[in-house]
């Protein structure tokens, strides 16, 4: 009896991880599956957005208003980010993996530094009313904490996702990464699209970051624990299939839920990683990618 | 003609359930000029890939002088004798034109000294002057030129040339031409993918054409011409 | 080519005997400490190189590699008693095999998956080493070194030559790997895979070829490491700052030839060394972040290249 | 020979140039050649919350300096980053030592980054007051090596004893313990294994977790199906944070007397702000609480004149867990080098292990390895906590003091439940 009352909490706590882990690698399903920019500076910007976040909740606002009010400036950072990525590297007939990895490597760096000497390097949690109380359903307990974050995933991913697909601009960036010549024949620039792209995915990063700060507190580092997970899911689901993102995020939420349950939390950090190295093993293309 | 260098048995190639190529049978005779036409999408590029060992067939055999190759990797076959040129040339940069030459040299036998048969080579196909530079400082039609002599330095016995003299003027086109040519009257023979109609049509003692993937027409160029398939290809109704 | 290399055996046994040399001439240890870690970000950054510069596949897990190194040699003298110099040999060969395995699991794919999987390495590496009580787990595991032969005058001095040694032969084996054939191959699969593999060059296996000698390297930097600082625990044996040591050193330096990992390896320690002991700020980690972003926007070539490098042209 | 000794002025010349910045930053022209006390402090990296012991130097040197110095000698520190990694540690106290010609030693924070330097000061014949190293002398047992924090001795499984001397007095027989996968976390719980055997307690969980863990649900719930009567957790400030909100969220048996023991994390203003009243009914330790059988002037002057710089440099203002006992390892050092009268190691160490000091913390005296003799971990009880202010805490009546006996200042309140409601 008690078993499976555990059980089925760890599999309600790994959705509920996955889901977060999902809106964390969200920005770099587009930067990375979409157009192919390895920023792997990603999750310190998702750490940026929740210290953005933090700031604001210290004024009484609300950590998902805050989120909301961030999505401007995160936008305006991301299309800056990639007006300077763009100088250096695309008009040399576009960048070299190892150059763009290095360069958002060094980006990660300088974004962690700058948030310790604003922020000091003590950890910043929200207080919200909600945090701390439990849903209670029958041998089920869902954290608040856990429950809002893990909701506010698939509606961030259900908006991009139709944006990506129903709407002209976001059609647009899809085909930027394929056929840029085809792009600036029907007319728009494929430069423009692309800063418009990366600017989305940066926004998402201040969600991810209110996400973040809910589950728990943050530090400026803290980037660095995410990196893995993020790009197992963006790399598992196929290069920027964003609903598959989803799905995978569940899958390794549940996978570190069960082992830190039923082996010991201590391997669980590993877990992420090897299903990522399996899954490149036996299905290079991930699991939910066409071949390229 | 009675003696292949190269034939292709029932080759096909499948990505998921789109059948790219075949099945296609296909002689290529030692020292022949064979011009190989088709849109693009008919199964070109698909037909040198399997040839050349980036894609392994999903039925049927590649033969190279009656040896099964169908399951050597690429540079195994290029050792053989098999060597190509890129559509959109990849030189190595980072390295000089005489570099470039040296790689297919330190992997393929060839007799004789390296340097030698590098400077020989460059000479053959007029780059002579342009050998210490980097390969990233080339025009278009040197690019083009290091394209064939990186192919063709480590004596090959057989030359896919694809699209070699795509984006090239006519004077340009005459000299890879020439180049080509001198190339196949020492025995090498030539495999040219091309849409540039008057060259293939000059250059090949057979041409055959290729439509979603299957062989559609074989013959010289002034029968591929007539042809009424081919020109339904080529000009609709 | 003969009177460089002649130059290059000139500078190397030049170098050796400073290495022995140095620690009777100089007698404040702290330049032993302060060197030691200069020549092991030298090792690093070569070891790296071989597979980052020249075949152009990132490595992010040169940490992992590294770690492997320092735990392996830590257990095998611990446990066996093992002299250095076989402990060292030992990491080399335990990272030569692990290079290979993350070679064959991702090398088939693109590059980027290379990548990514290596920062997965360290991560899956420090997670075993946490869980083995036997190497320590979490609380870490003291060294007790053994004591310095009779030519050496000290621990700390020991350890130094004893890295110079590895520094110079992996600096050789680096310019060995870049004049020989293998180096040519691998320059043609950092332009063009495809164009290699169809020039008869085996990419596959040179790939694995350079995995398996930058492991190496990357793990015999990490052997003595444990007989340094008298005792390993898993932070920092995986340490971030190694990870990033190793890309950025090559990165400024220039990854074309071994000259450059070793220039911006002694540039980039011996600025750390100095900043940690003296302006003991966030400022420096800052500052090395920014020199990677200017590098890699402004000049990718890195310093060898700057200070304009006629050499590179065709050695005919 | 000359030229090699010139050679080595040279070097000695080039390194002290390095070292400008540090030195010029004291008052490097004063008549008398200054007693220089080197530390290595974590300034950056996952350490680096404790950086305001920094402050608790500082503040001594002044205090030192404007009594007059030592032996009529100015105090200077010299203080580098080891930006929280062992990696950094030897070549940092080499140049302490070997270019800035440091008289006396501080040991980095914690046990982890001390291990690098043990082997190094024992074999070189140094002599050093240890910060924070839970057993840091332990294997090398150097005899120069003394602790500035009260662990006591055979402080790798003893210095959490308080927790299981409460628990036995509550009659607890079923005990869990969990832990972060670190060093300190993992020492502490597995001292505590050890004392919960010895007191025929059944330990009916024990796991560790790896450090960035968020979510404390799934472990709580099993911790729930053991049955427990006391929970003793090693954890980090940031799994202190998750566990106390999971089993707010995930709700505890009635039967759990005792929680806490040894979290890191409500020592500090941060957390105690962030958590407030969630941290009612938390039995947890400490170094120094501001509860009446321990305040005195001494300490409340120490702390009067801590805040303010503690509040212009943006760390913990209240720092009542680190800084006073870095303030102490300056005062272990100055008593040493005045009752002996020099900066000789051997000297300074005998007259410490012949005398008991007076510090703001109180009289220490020492064992062979330098361990006070008498463990003073306090184990305190979090209560009646209103609110996020963080002036509330430097009042006494919220960190009870249970343990030791000599320090008490209230009873516990069990079961953890109603003391949480409490």
């Amino acid at each position: 009896m008690l078993s499976i009352d555990i059980l089925l909490n760890a599999i309600v706590t790994g959705i509920l991880l996955g889901s977060v882990y999902a809106s964390l690698a969200l920005g770099l399903g587009i930067t990375f599956g979409i157009l192919h920019i390895p920023n792997i500076a990603h999750p310190t910007l998702v750490v940026a957005g929740a210290f953005f976040v933090y700031t604001l909740t210290q004024w009484g606002l609300d950590p998902i208003v805050a989120a909301l009010i961030g999505l401007v400036p995160f936008y305006l950072l991301g299309v800056v980010l990639y007006a300077f990525y763009s100088a250096v590297f695309e008009r040399k007939g576009g960048a070299n993996v190892l150059q763009s990895l290095t360069l958002f490597f060094g980006l990660s760096l300088v974004i962690e530094i700058l948030l310790s000497l604003g922020f000091g390097s003590e950890l910043k949690s929200v207080s919200v009313s909600y945090i701390g109380s439990s849903l209670k359903l029958g041998v089920l307990t869902v954290p608040y904490r856990l429950l809002i974050p893990a909701l506010l995933a698939p509606v961030t991913i259900a908006a991009v996702w139709f944006y990506l697909s129903r709407t002209n601009s976001g059609t647009a960036i899809r085909a930027v990464a394929h056929e840029e010549r085809a792009l600036s024949i029907a007319g728009l620039n494929p430069a423009s699209v692309k800063r418009h792209a990366f600017g989305i995915a940066t926004a998402t990063a201040v969600i991810a970051g209110a996400a973040l700060i809910m589950v728990g507190p943050i530090e400026p580092f803290a980037g660095r624990y995410q990196i893995g997970r993020v790009f197992a899911i963006v790399v598992l689901a196929g290069m920027g299939s964003i609903p598959g993102s989803l799905v995978i995020a569940i899958i390794i939420g549940i996978a570190e839920a069960l082992v830190s349950s039923y082996l010991n939390p201590s391997w669980s950090p590993g877990v992420a990683f090897a299903i990522l190295l399996l899954g490149l093993a036996l299905r290079p293309q991930g699991l939910f990618g066409a071949a390229r | 003609m009675t003696e292949a260098v190269l034939s292709l048995k029932g080759v096909e190639k499948r990505f998921g359930s789109f059948r790219a190529l075949g099945p296609v049978d296909l002689d290529v005779g030692a020292g022949e000029r064979l011009g190989i036409i088709g849109p693009n999408g008919s199964g070109k590029t698909t037909l040198i890939n399997c040839i050349t060992g980036v894609y392994r067939p999903d039925s049927g055999s590649v033969f190279f002088e009656g040896r099964d190759i169908s399951h050597l990797q690429a540079h195994k076959r290029a050792r053989m004798g098999i060597a190509r040129s890129f559509q959109i040339p990849r030189p190595f940069i980072g390295m000089t034109v005489f570099e470039n030459l040296l790689v297919p040299l330190d992997y393929c036998h060839v007799e004789g000294s390296r340097h030698e048969r590098a400077r020989a080579v460059l000479a053959s196909v007029g780059l002579s002057g342009r050998s210490s530079d980097p390969s990233e400082k080339l025009t278009q039609l040197e690019l083009r030129k290091l394209e064939l002599a990186r192919a063709l330095v480590g004596n090959p016995k057989v030359l896919i040339a694809d699209e070699a003299m795509a984006g090239l003027s006519e004077e340009e086109i005459d000299e890879v031409l020439a180049i080509l040519l001198a190339l196949n009257r020492s025995g090498v023979a030539v495999i040219m993918i091309e849409h540039i109609m008057h060259a293939v049509m000059r250059f090949s003692e057979r041409v055959v054409c290729f439509e979603t993937g299957r062989l559609i027409a074989a013959g010289t160029s002034s029968e591929i011409a007539e042809n009424p398939l081919v020109q339904k290809v080529y000009f609709g109704e | 080519m003969r009177k460089n290399s002649l130059v290059f055996l000139a500078g190397i046994v030049i170098v050796l005997a400073l290495g022995f040399l140095m620690p009777w001439l100089l007698r404040n240890p702290f330049y032993f400490f302060a060197g030691y870690v200069v020549l092991q970000y030298v090792t690093i950054a070569t070891g790296w190189n071989i597979l980052g510069g020249y075949a152009g596949y990132i490595n992010f897990g040169a940490a992992g590699f590294f770690g492997a190194g320092v735990y392996l040699s830590a257990f095998l003298f611990t446990s066996f008693g093992l002299p250095l110099p076989l402990c060292i040999l030992a990491a080399a060969i335990v990272g030569a095999i692990l290079g290979v395995l993350m070679g064959y699991l991702t090398l088939r794919i693109q590059g980027v998956y290379f990548a990514i999987a290596t920062l997965g390495l360290v991560v899956v590496l420090e997670t075993i080493v946490h869980n083995i009580s036997g190497l320590g787990g979490a609380s870490g595991m003291a060294v007790y070194g053994p004591r310095p032969p009779a030519w050496s005058p000290g621990p700390s001095q020991y350890n130094f030559t004893v890295m110079v040694v590895i520094a110079v032969v992996s600096v050789a084996l680096a310019r060995w790997v870049e004049i020989s054939w293998i180096g040519r191959g691998l320059r043609a699969v950092r332009a063009s895979e495809d164009a290699a593999e169809c020039s008869g060059v085996p990419t596959l296996r040179l790939k694995l070829v350079a995995c398996a000698l930058s492991g190496a390297v990357l793990a015999a930097a990490g052997a003595p490491y444990p007989f340094y600082t008298s005792f390993v625990e898993p932070v920092t044996a995986f340490s971030l700052i190694i990870g990033l040591n190793a890309i950025a050193m090559p990165l400024i330096g220039g990854t074309r030839t071994w000259v450059g990992p070793v220039i911006g390896a002694l540039l980039l320690a011996s600025v750390q060394q100095i900043a940690t002991v003296t302006i003991s700020s966030e400022l420096n980690i800052l500052f090395v972040g920014a020199v990677l972003i200017a590098f890699v926007a402004f000049a990718p070539g890195g310093i060898s290249d700057l200070f304009g490098r006629k050499k590179g042209r065709a050695r005919l | 020979m000359k030229t090699r000794r010139q050679f080595h002025k040279l070097m000695a010349v080039t390194a002290a140039g390095l070292a400008a910045p540090a030195i010029l930053g004291s008052k490097v022209f004063a008549q008398d050649k200054p007693i220089r006390v080197g530390a290595s402090v974590s300034l950056t990296g996952p350490l680096a919350s404790t950086k305001n012991g920094q402050i608790g130097y500082e503040l001594w040197r002044d205090d030192v300096n404007a009594a007059g110095g030592l032996l009529g000698r100015k105090v200077e520190l010299v203080i580098y980053d080891d930006q929280s990694s062992a990696a950094n540690v030897p070549a940092i106290y080499s140049k302490l030592v070997d270019v800035d010609a440091c008289d006396v030693l501080f040991s980095p924070y914690g046990a982890n980054l001390s291990a690098p330097v043990m082997p190094f000061i024992k074999q070189r014949d140094l002599f050093m007051i240890g910060m924070f190293g839970l057993a840091g002398n332990d294997v090398a047992k150097h005899d120069k090596f003394f602790h500035s924090g009260p662990w006591g001795p055979n402080s790798g499984r003893d210095w959490a004893r308080g927790f299981f001397d409460l628990a036995k007095a509550q009659g607890v027989k079923k005990i869990a313990i969990i832990n972060a996968d670190l060093e300190f976390s993992k020492n502490a719980a597995k001292g505590g294994a050890d004392v919960a055997k010895e007191y025929g307690m059944e330990v009916v969980f024990n796991q560790s977790y790896p450090p960035n863990t968020s979510d404390f649900s799934s472990m709580i719930r099993n911790i729930n199906a053991g049955d427990p009567e006391a929970i003793f957790i090693a954890s980090y400030p940031a799994d202190s944070t998750a566990i106390i909100r999971g089993v707010k969220e995930i709700g505890i048996s009635d039967k759990v007397k005792l929680f806490g023991g040894a979290m890191i994390g409500p020592q500090y203003g941060a957390l105690l702000g962030s958590l407030g009243p969630e941290l009612n009914g938390l039995v947890n330790s400490h170094t120094f609480v501001p509860e009446p059988t321990m305040q005195t002037p001494a300490i409340k002057s120490f702390f009067d004149r801590y805040t303010p710089i503690a509040v212009k440099q943006g760390v913990d203002p209240l720092g009542f867990y680190i800084p006073p006992f870095y303030y102490v390892a300056g005062q272990l050092a100055a008593a040493a080098i005045t009752g002996s009268k020099s900066v000789d190691p051997a000297k300074m160490a005998a007259f410490l292990h012949a005398n008991a000091v007076d510090t703001i913390v109180g009289k220490i005296a020492f064992t062979e390895i330098g361990d006070w003799k008498e463990r003073r971990v306090l184990m305190v009880q979090l209560r009646g906590i209103k609110g996020n202010d963080l002036e509330q805490f430097r009042n006494p009546g919220h960190q009870v003091i249970l343990d030791p006996p000599s320090l008490k200042t209230g009873e516990l309140a069990a079961p953890y439940n109603k003391a949480r409601a409490s």
